[in-house]
């Protein structure tokens, strides 16, 4: 990638990525481990394998900025800035989480920086990512949103009805999807007759792009670039990353009944870390173990804050119904 | 001022426009045209179209982009153009909508009005005719309103606009050809305060929307007959006025509950269970109550009538308690 | 249109279509009267100006074939076999009527005669014409089922996914969008970033067609060459027909607030009944005054049926919630 | 026979499949895959693919898709994954199918299954854990079936698919882990018709579903404290079997009624209603409900099990009526 661009490699940005793409693939990892041990509770998606795509895409929006996310989104809840321990006590229901344990893993929500809400319902906080680009279109802000969804979102109905005003009233929006080839545990070519992704965008007249969702920095450049196009007011851009989660569609599911064992190998091959790994050792960027071992730690820790915090009490359960 | 009940709603639209310019319009022709029921005429002209957007027919979108736009600043206020077509939007007002402040653990709000119209008596039949503020009751998280006249609409959904939640603001399709006396200038009224119409000793009666208006006239027949009806407009079903109910219910000892909407799980049932349980010792007779019937609401006028409350029936269930 | 595909002229077939849609102008004028008199009840949605539409699809469907229509759609109804007594007298509310007073004119249903169902949701009954086909796609019958809708349904999120699934799956399903520039009082362009509704079958691969919807006989052939194509197992098509109301969208709309009177006039100009009328003139046709008496005829005794016809008795109202 | 109840349910759809090819299967992954929770296992291989379709995720489209092939002679039965989700289908639902027939007058019929699955105590959050029953009791045209047991999912599933309107099942996610003894062979249990699964004189407890099994449990720490509660599984919710509930309540005088559901404007608000409105005499006490509270469902296992029924609320608020 240096390759082709030219530009030199900007190692400093490249840690920074890297250590948000580990932070990611250790937290996972941990919190397969508590669930397995039966500490989390609920079903837990996890996204092994597309780390490159919140760590690239987030990297190129500002604090300001909106994301909605979904399931499996922890990756854009922590690039986009909002504070681990914060983050990890809510996913293990603790007073001190993000949402003070009333929302859980599926429901991530942070409006200081920016997060809108996770989602449980396919296609459901994409009209919400829409309004918030409403917003900042109306105010004439330095600000956009960005919605991250999976292939089979495309099949719902609402994600369509977004799109179509977004499009029409042409607001800052980025239309960010992790096309990983299945929705749980079906294929894009069974529950979709035109599987290129960015083919159904001419519904829209919404500009569309497919690139590499491994490529971390293909990814940021992609929705920086798509940003500066928001701000100046020319509407919204669909990015079809293509990528793939060597893990299973969420705890239980080893993701091996529907895939094949060498479709799964091809793409753990892929992987987006280390992919980015080899670069950097390529470009002979020292200090990675620094990295490396920095981001084990900032994960640990906030596996220790969140298990050392208290749960809520049962007398807040009525508190926060209304503001 | 007379004014239509439409008037009354454009007047509160204007005001709080001019007040605060957070507010946004959305909804389908409300922009150019003024609204299907000339609820958001003159909007566009005076506050253009970055504050009046008129959308495509994509219910469940331009419902869920007003949760987006308030959650980053706006206080949308859109209108559902009959709350049967709610039911394409469901997922964004019950799922998202509702839940927001609560999952988000208190940090995110949506301070949005769903401004709405429904009900039947004009052959609008079964899809087109429907009140459904139960379905809004049963899921937490919403604030549900119900004017019954255009002074209280003003006044509602002037405090709807404000509130820092998510409102379905329920208008009546017989509401909007009455007339009545509005206050100029800005009109208040709470969320969550009832108000006792006409007050009586025989029996209480509790409605709400249009059909409050029938439990008015019922009253008057009543009277007539020596039955002293106590009448209370709720306004507001979400937060309920519980204390004016009870101590209409401790006073008279027995209990009517008026409303168009279906029975089955209705707000009557609700409000019946609370009552019965609460005030048990105080009831001299069961709780009754006048809904519309468990059927889908039919086309022809002698059916529709009979499926929906009317002053008789009122009146009627009023006998057999009084 | 006859010059063009140079068969003889079929004047048996067009003296039909000529009768069909006189029967559907002068019913629709009859029912704007009722309505002003007070007699029929609750909104009425007229297609003035639409009438070669109803006329030319139902032509070249079968009496076994399904469709579902909206509020806009008495053409439909009667054009597909439903006994216009029953029609009226269901449009009047009475105990004859095609569901017994019970759905009123938005709701005709005639299963018989393979109508499933007026609407009075936009969109709500796209995805029941695609499971009539998903039936006749199982069973390998000689069947098709056809949708009507406006250019407005487009925006809507379930006419999407039925849309993706019928082509999915290659149902028998023809989508006929009756693009008549408007939805209600919003013009098309304000509803949607892309405005040629052919182009937005991209997103479904679905076969796409525009015609022009005022052209009899080009509808009747369009739907019967998609029919052939549906029964063949080539899956749906969209027609995109387009047409205009040069009547208000419901009784209390003048239509005038927020089109042109140039633009309506131009559109009443281009009548299809006009054109047929100029068709059947140039040709020579004889006979047209019996048809023209006879289509008014039958209206009138079909009003006369339902103005006689009884009203629903009270003691019904329970019956048929369910079977 | 021993089975789990995704296998009763299974068990069930084999033998209907089998027994009229008119019967079809359609969900998100219940072809090739089996289905999420087990239940449609072996039918893409028994059935082929024309009679079992995985769809996208289009729960609007694939409900209405399922009416259509319910209208022209199809018996759809949908898996619906979680009830949840039927909001983003609310008007396929409620405005299309429970009202197909009563529009039509009687001429079109809508013999569907709607397969859904809900309840909570498992971490699963605000959108992945609701009892939605009462939304589809509230708009008429639906039967609601609530089975509680394996064999009973079995028996009532078989009496769904057969029935000529349209029904919602709604399985509980916690019952997916339980096992029971059902018949093997043909087994019907019909709809509409409630069981006394406990004979007692102090007290009716009328539950369903998952919250049935903590009634059975309440009811025996009961008896341990002397006293003696009826527990009544109604199994049906619409068609609702009245005389069961009324042979009880007229026995014992006093009435709990236990669900998971919101509390307002909810089955139970509704059957106290009911009973107080028609048994008023013979209530010796308020009637009382444990429901899930009126907040959306929280994460966190303490706020969770503290929003939910259990066997000791249950049992608190029996004491309170004995
Ligand atoms: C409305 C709705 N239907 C179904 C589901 C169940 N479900 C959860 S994730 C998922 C697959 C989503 O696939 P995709 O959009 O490709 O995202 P991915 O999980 O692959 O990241 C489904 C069907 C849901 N949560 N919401
Ligand atoms: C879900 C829903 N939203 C809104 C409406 C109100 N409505 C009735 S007709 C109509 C316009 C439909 O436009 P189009 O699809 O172009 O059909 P046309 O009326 O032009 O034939 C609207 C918005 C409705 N009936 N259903
Ligand atoms: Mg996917
Ligand atoms: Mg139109």
């Amino acid at each position: 990638m240096a390759a082709k661009a030219g530009p030199p490699l900007n190692s400093t940005l490249l840690i920074g990525l890297y250590r948000q793409m580990l932070i990611l693939q250790h937290l996972e990892k941990r919190l397969m481990e508590l669930s397995q041990q039966g500490i989390l509770r609920g079903s837990l998606h996890l996204a092994t394998g597309q780390e490159a795509l919140p760590a690239g895409a987030c990297s190129a929006l500002k604090k300001e900025d909106a994301i909605t996310v979904t399931y499996r989104g922890h990756g854009y809840v922590l690039a986009k800035g909002c504070d681990i321990n914060r983050v990890v006590a809510e996913i293990l229901g603790r007073r001190t989480g993000l949402c003070k344990g009333k929302g859980g893993k599926m429901h991530l929500t942070d409006i200081e920086n920016g997060l809108l809400g996770a989602n449980g319902i396919v296609g459901g906080g994409i009209a919400t990512a829409v309004g918030a680009a409403l917003s900042f279109h109306i105010d004439g802000a330095d600000r956009i949103a960005m919605t991250v969804f999976g292939d089979g979102t495309l099949n719902q109905g609402a994600t369509h009805e977004a799109m179509n005003m977004a499009s029409l009233w042409k607001l800052p929006v980025i239309f960010l999807c992790e096309n990983n080839l299945y929705a749980e545990m079906t294929p894009l070519s069974e529950s979709a007759p035109v599987t290129e992704l960015t083919k159904r965008m001419a519904a829209y007249d919404i500009r569309a792009l497919r690139i590499d969702g491994n490529d971390v920095m293909a990814v940021r450049e992609t929705v920086a670039d798509a940003r500066r196009r928001a701000v100046k007011g020319e509407g919204p851009t669909f990015i079809e990353a293509m990528t793939y989660r060597t893990c299973g569609h969420y705890q239980n599911d080893p993701g091996t009944a529907y895939r094949s064992k060498a479709e799964v190998a091809e793409w753990q091959e892929k992987s987006p870390i280390t992919r980015l790994r080899q670069q950097l050792d390529e470009s002979k960027v020292n200090g990675l173990k620094a990295i490396e071992d920095g981001a084990m730690k900032v994960v640990e820790d906030a596996i220790a804050f969140a298990l050392a915090s208290p749960e809520p009490n049962v007398s807040e359960l009525k508190e926060d119904l209304f503001a | 001022m007379t004014s239509t009940f439409p008037q009354a709603i454009n007047a509160a639209l204007h005001a709080e426009m001019k007040r605060d310019k957070s507010v946004i319009v959305l909804g389908e022709d409300v922009g150019r045209f003024g609204g299907m029921f000339r609820c958001t005429e003159g909007l566009f002209k005076a506050f253009g179209e970055k504050r009046v957007w008129d959308t495509p027919i994509s219910e469940s979108g331009f419902i869920g982009i007003g949760l987006g736009a308030a959650m980053t600043g706006k206080r949308p206020v859109i209108e559902l153009m009959f709350i049967d077509f709610s039911l394409v939007a469901m997922d964004q007002i019950l799922n998202q909508i509702a839940k927001t402040h609560f999952m988000s653990g208190g940090n995110a709000r949506a301070p949005m009005v769903i401004r709405t119209q429904g009900g039947g008596y004009k052959g609008a039949a079964a899809q087109h005719s429907q009140m459904l503020e139960a379905l809004f009751l049963h899921v937490p998280g919403l604030k549900v309103v119900t004017p019954s006249n255009a002074a209280d609409a003003k006044g509602l959904l002037t405090a709807a606009i404000r509130d820092e939640n998510p409102v379905l603001f329920i208008e009546h399709k017989q509401l909007y050809s009455e007339s009545g006396e509005v206050p100029e200038g800005e009109h208040f009224v709470p969320l969550g305060k009832a108000i006792v119409v006409r007050p009586g000793k025989d029996l209480t009666i509790v409605s709400y929307s249009f059909t409050l208006t029938l439990a008015i006239k019922a009253a008057e027949k009543l009277a007539a007959e020596g039955i002293d009806a106590e009448v209370i407009d709720l306004r507001t079903l979400n937060p309920l006025d519980w204390d004016t109910i009870a101590i209409s219910v401790r006073k008279t000892h027995k209990l009517l509950i008026a409303h168009e909407a279906y029975g089955r799980c209705g707000f009557g049932a609700d409000l019946a269970a609370q009552v019965q349980e609460k005030l048990f010792d105080e009831l001299d007779a069961p709780i009754l109550r006048v809904c519309g019937e468990d059927v889908p609401i039919p086309f022809a006028k002698v059916l529709e009538d009979a499926s929906l409350p009317s002053v008789e029936k009122i009146v009627e269930r009023a006998r057999e308690l009084a």
